[in-house]
């Protein structure tokens, strides 16, 4: 076991999938520039320009050659740079990638995986968006956000794996976020929750950078004698909510954190699965806390009311701890 | 794909009709490469698809096929001439407007008709019905009902071809009216920035849905929009098939070779109404009878008689042939199966399908 | 006071909008073709080519060419013939049209309106979705998807009054459903639900074509004794639940019918909405009614299966009575 | 605009020597259209925004500004050369890279520096930040952060103007990276199909952020690719500000008129990297610098003294003047108020907030 950042992580999957000769990356600025965010940093000069496909800012085209290449029996890594920019792609993914398997009767699949970030820091309203809802919603796509180092790359390697279109969402503010990584082979399957930590009083159901505010959340709250049980989701779609239902049962008392607007963004499918499934259990309203519901202001100021803090998070927790 | 066999007497005679006008044409290239029984063909594949069409329409009014129905009645020898070009390792993409471009490509027709139906049996098990024909066997991609969209996936098997040196082709067919939407010129840069082997053939019937070319598109000759690319293009009759088989010809080989994509603006009309619902209200009876009265299909057939190359009695017994067998399409479609629930589960969306369940089995 | 359909409602209405000089038809075969749905036949020979505009198949272009000129001042309505290939316009109605107003401080806005349809039969995956539930997760559209000929016609007079960009939801299967219509000048404002039907035992919370079969639903309940309260959300964002919770606080029970598909969307945050605000007077779990969740198969005896239809609606109002 | 005069003296001795060399060039008709103090009005906003933006790296370094910053340097004739030819009832639209066409267009700096500051008393409220800089009483309707859709809006603009008859024109720039997307031939091809009064600016800068030209373009010529459309469209030296003048002039001239949109390709080179992020692997320090050697403004200065426009002391006066005036905006943005919460309420997102509420307050 290494400890290794979410960006080395990611690198150990991306040199590892390039091992397969089908596999090729295609995306904005990945070589010549130097990768955005440092993910492909060195790959054009290890690989070269057949592998390491430095495209045109022509986001439908990108994911468009992948899903053929990938139909055809490659395995494309397209690269969308921020997931703002997917939007201009989603016919391609909506109505490509995510139907072709049955839409023409099972008999080819879309063996692609799409890497893309959520992300915010005085970017303003066009650039600090979630799309997650939007994806998961979409039944053909398989939908993953890990959280932590090792996820990211047993989960990566899942990805590969598969036969169906996955998309991959990372964050451009976890790249640092360091942690064990297990060695050579790794495989962190696709659908599958788990749980961040261990509590009695209440559950917190999250996934991605989310994860690591409400562990902090969960440590402040140890101090004063709340036990606060965290899950992972690390899947949206198919979603797994057996871990957290598993939790429920035994905390009576939810709160859901995930960083995107509220009204139909993933927390209501969230929370919505644990009323239903956990009915009989609940104590107390499920609190959500997620973006304040506007296009991101520039203004740091207000930047910081509209993003998940620890502080809501704890906030957020009290209040469903209090109510019952 | 060669079912139907011309007779050996009207290849000679008609060979030597050709030797003896000494003016090269395509049609008589077409008969020294090819030889007659394969001229033959090329009328019963468009035929097949006349006939094949016009029961759709059949079946369409008696409501055994639902949804969208876009015929290609009038454009037949566009797809036939240009696919004629292919080989197994090439591959084919088009739009809705699929039928033909199956058909041409080989597709057996009891599948095709099968997949209207909405039967098991169909070439996409019932899942696609008339827009999305598709026979991977057959490097048949589908055709797509989004316009445009599918250019740009032409362009990544295109560069799978590429990348594994398969020296295939990939060809894919479009209407004009797709000429104006973003993807379309992304995917020639793309093809043209990457030399990938692809053909593209629009196939330009003057209207997009009810839309006139000149209404749609500032630029009306369409071949003229790879200028922008500095791609190979052309500007072919669509109504004449072995013009076409010729110069989309040199269009693959351009591919194939290696040299980059190449744009077809083949110029063509259809007969029908855009889909079974249009009332054609933008074109005149006029208008549509002038180019009836040109039909590709009968003038092939002309050709075929007046160049010897087979008598009309060898025809009408092809059409003959040709109506048993679209009988019989219908027929298997109707003893066929219809598609089991398993496509209302995950396993009728995923390649693999996961142990995590998407729908709750418990909700109504 | 007329009976009109869904339809002349909505011709009536745009014949209205039209009074404006400032108002213009931007889509694809709204004029030459006489429009795919019938809604501007007759139009292009009234208020000519300048007015009416024929576009080519370029979505974004449409939705691109409105915003810009709504910002300058004008009126446009633009029509997406099918919202299935509004997917090529996401970026400019959510990066864009959404966004205007308040990235660049509230100085200038966006009046648009776009038209598009929902709608299915035997079209397969391509044309059968729906994306309710991504249009209203964005802050910034106003989304209303109306289901009688009264509301389509006031509601549409609401969105072209409103000066922020509306999503006019129709249906293609509602073109021909026909209703009382008030004469004149009839505005119906955005974001006010309203009780479709009074009952007692449960609600059902719903929205455009789902409104009239769960009318009919109601209507075969009542033979057995069951009373359902309807309601009709109208707006999905802003999403008023105040008629919903009124009703269920009195009912204890709801149903959610929406007709798209259901993990993400629209019936998540309608059931969290409900079950947030309702918490104490919850008997039982509520049940979602949705597209089974699927690309929509071409084949008929599977797409009846996917669809949502009154037996379906009867068998989850059974099934959440039984429970309690 | 015209706050710095030349001299009267200067004037006189400049338009003498043009008149004695006989030959017309950019700057000897300039002179003659616009008098000394415009051309000098020219140099003072390059000036600015120059000084502008070393101004914002030095306050982005310092932590004053946040987010993405692009900037101009080495660009401003571009801008400035081309807006120069606009009207008050004309219109402009840009990308992120937008401070130096907001200054050319007269935007007053306080509130920009205010805005890059996150304050209330930015140009948009503290709530866009550098990519967002838009003035609607000036008709700049801002700088958008979305490659290449903005062209789309700029035509809907051009659109009102057409159908309201405002005699206005629509300016818009944008990368030579944008010129592979689709919104980019969508807006093409509207502009042309219906003659809508736009000049396409684009300001090939050789890359688009770290990809060269020919990495991402299939057409090198970015002018080329209005072939496709048949529209106007030309190839200019981005670096001279008087040719740029001249040039984009007779483009606007063609729009105004009614004869159609034009499409501007604007050779010229960015000194600094992307964005503040950017290591500049992709270029080396040589490439750099012998662009930096041929900077515009420079190049500027050199002819106004040379051609005796304006003695060096002069134009070094208003390089003083523009730091105080650089100095001052920034002091102005530091005093300024940040934005209040009102704007995460639905009052912050909508024109006509409703009743119903979003976003539920009982919420944390
Ligand atoms: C993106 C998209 N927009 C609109 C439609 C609706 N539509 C289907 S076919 C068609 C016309 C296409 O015309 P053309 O490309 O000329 O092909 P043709 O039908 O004439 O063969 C339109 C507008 C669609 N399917 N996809
Ligand atoms: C649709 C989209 N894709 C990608 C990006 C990220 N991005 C921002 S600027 C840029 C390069 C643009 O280059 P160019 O158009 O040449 O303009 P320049 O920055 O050189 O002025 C990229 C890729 C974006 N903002 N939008
Ligand atoms: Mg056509
Ligand atoms: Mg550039």
């Amino acid at each position: 076991m290494a400890i290794l950042t979410v960006r080395e992580a990611l690198q150990q999957a991306l040199h590892e999938a390039m091992q397969d000769e089908r596999v090729f990356i295609i995306g904005e600025d990945i070589g010549h520039y130097g990768s955005t965010y440092g993910v492909t940093a060195g790959f054009l000069e290890k690989y070269g320009p057949e592998r390491i496909r430095d495209a045109p800012i022509a986001e439908a085209g990108i994911l468009g050659l992948a899903t053929g290449a990938a139909m055809a029996g490659m395995r494309p890594i397209a690269e969308i740079m921020s997931v703002n920019f997917s939007l201009l792609a989603f016919d391609i993914i909506i109505n490509h990638a995510a139907k072709i398997y049955s839409m023409f009767g099972g008999k080819f699949s879309v063996p692609l995986v799409m890497r893309t970030t959520n992300g915010w820091t005085q970017l303003s309203a066009t650039h600090s968006q979630s799309f997650d809802a939007m994806f998961a919603y979409i039944p053909g796509l398989k939908v993953v956000a890990p959280a932590t180092p090792a996820d990211m790359k047993g989960m990566f390697r899942a990805a590969m794996a598969d036969p169906d279109p996955v998309i991959f969402i990372e964050h451009t503010l976890m790249y640092g976020v360091k942690g064990e990584v297990p060695d050579g082979d790794y495989i962190v399957p696709i659908g599958k929750s788990v749980l961040a930590r261990e509590g009695r009083h209440l559950t917190v159901v999250t996934y991605s950078r989310m994860v690591h505010l409400s562990l902090q959340a969960a440590e402040l709250l140890a101090q004063e004698g709340i036990e606060v049980e965290v899950v992972d989701l690390r899947t949206l779609r198919p979603l797994d909510m057996s871990v957290a239902l598993e939790s429920f049962k035994k905390t009576n008392h939810a709160v859901v954190v995930t960083e995107d607007w509220q009204s139909y963004g993933t927390s209501a499918e969230i929370a919505t699965r644990l009323y239903e499934a956990g009915f009989d259990y609940l104590d107390a309203p499920i609190q959500r806390v997620n973006f304040r519901e506007v296009p991101m202001p520039y203004a740091k100021n207000l930047e910081q009311q509209v993003v998940v803090t620890t502080e809501r998070i704890v906030a957020a927790i009290k209040k469903v701890l209090n109510r019952s | 794909m060669q079912k139907q066999r011309g007779s050996t007497k009207a290849v000679t005679s008609a060979t030597q009709s050709v030797r003896s006008s000494m003016t090269s044409t395509p049609f008589t290239r077409a008969l020294e490469h090819l030889g007659a029984d394969q001229l033959v063909e090329y009328y019963r594949q468009m035929m097949l698809i006349r006939r094949f069409e016009e029961k759709c329409q059949e079946m369409y009014t008696r409501s055994k096929i639902g949804g969208f129905l876009h015929l290609y009645v009038g454009e037949e020898a566009t797809g036939v001439g240009a696919i004629s070009n292919l080989q197994p390792q090439d591959h084919v993409f088009t739009h809705y407007r699929d039928h033909g471009h199956a058909i041409a490509r080989g597709l057996d027709i009891n599948p095709l008709m099968a997949e209207l139906f909405g039967k098991d049996t169909g070439c996409s098990r019932g899942m696609g019905g008339s827009m999305h024909f598709a026979d991977v066997t057959k490097n048949f991609w589908g055709g797509y009902a989004i316009v445009g969209s599918h250019l740009l996936l032409a362009d990544g098997v295109a560069l799978q071809c590429k990348m594994q040196k398969t020296n295939g082709v990939v060809m894919v067919f479009f209407g004009d009216g797709a000429t104006n939407g973003g993807e379309f010129y992304e995917s020639l840069n793309f093809a043209q920035l990457w030399k990938l082997p692809v053909v593209f053939v629009c196939e330009n019937n003057l209207f997009a849905m009810g839309t006139p070319l000149e209404v749609h598109s500032s630029v009306t000759e369409i071949h003229r929009k790879a200028n922008a690319f500095d791609m190979k293009s052309m500007r072919i009759d669509g109504n004449d098939l072995l013009g076409v088989r010729e110069q989309v010809g040199e269009a693959v080989e351009h591919a194939r070779s290696g040299k980059g994509p190449v744009l077809v603006e083949a110029m063509t009309y259809r007969f029908r109404g855009h889909s079974a619902q249009d009332t054609q209200k933008y074109r005149t009876k006029e208008d549509v009878e002038k180019h009836r009265s040109a039909d590709p299909l009968e003038a092939y057939r002309k050709l075929l008689i007046d160049e010897e190359i087979c008598p009309a009695s060898r025809l009408d017994a092809i059409d003959v042939q040709i109506d048993a067998e679209v009988d019989a399409s219908v027929e298997f479609a109707d003893n066929s199966p219809v598609p089991g629930n398993e496509w209302l589960t995950d396993a009728g969306i995923y390649a693999a399908p996961l142990e995590t369940l998407t729908v709750d089995p418990t909700l109504v």
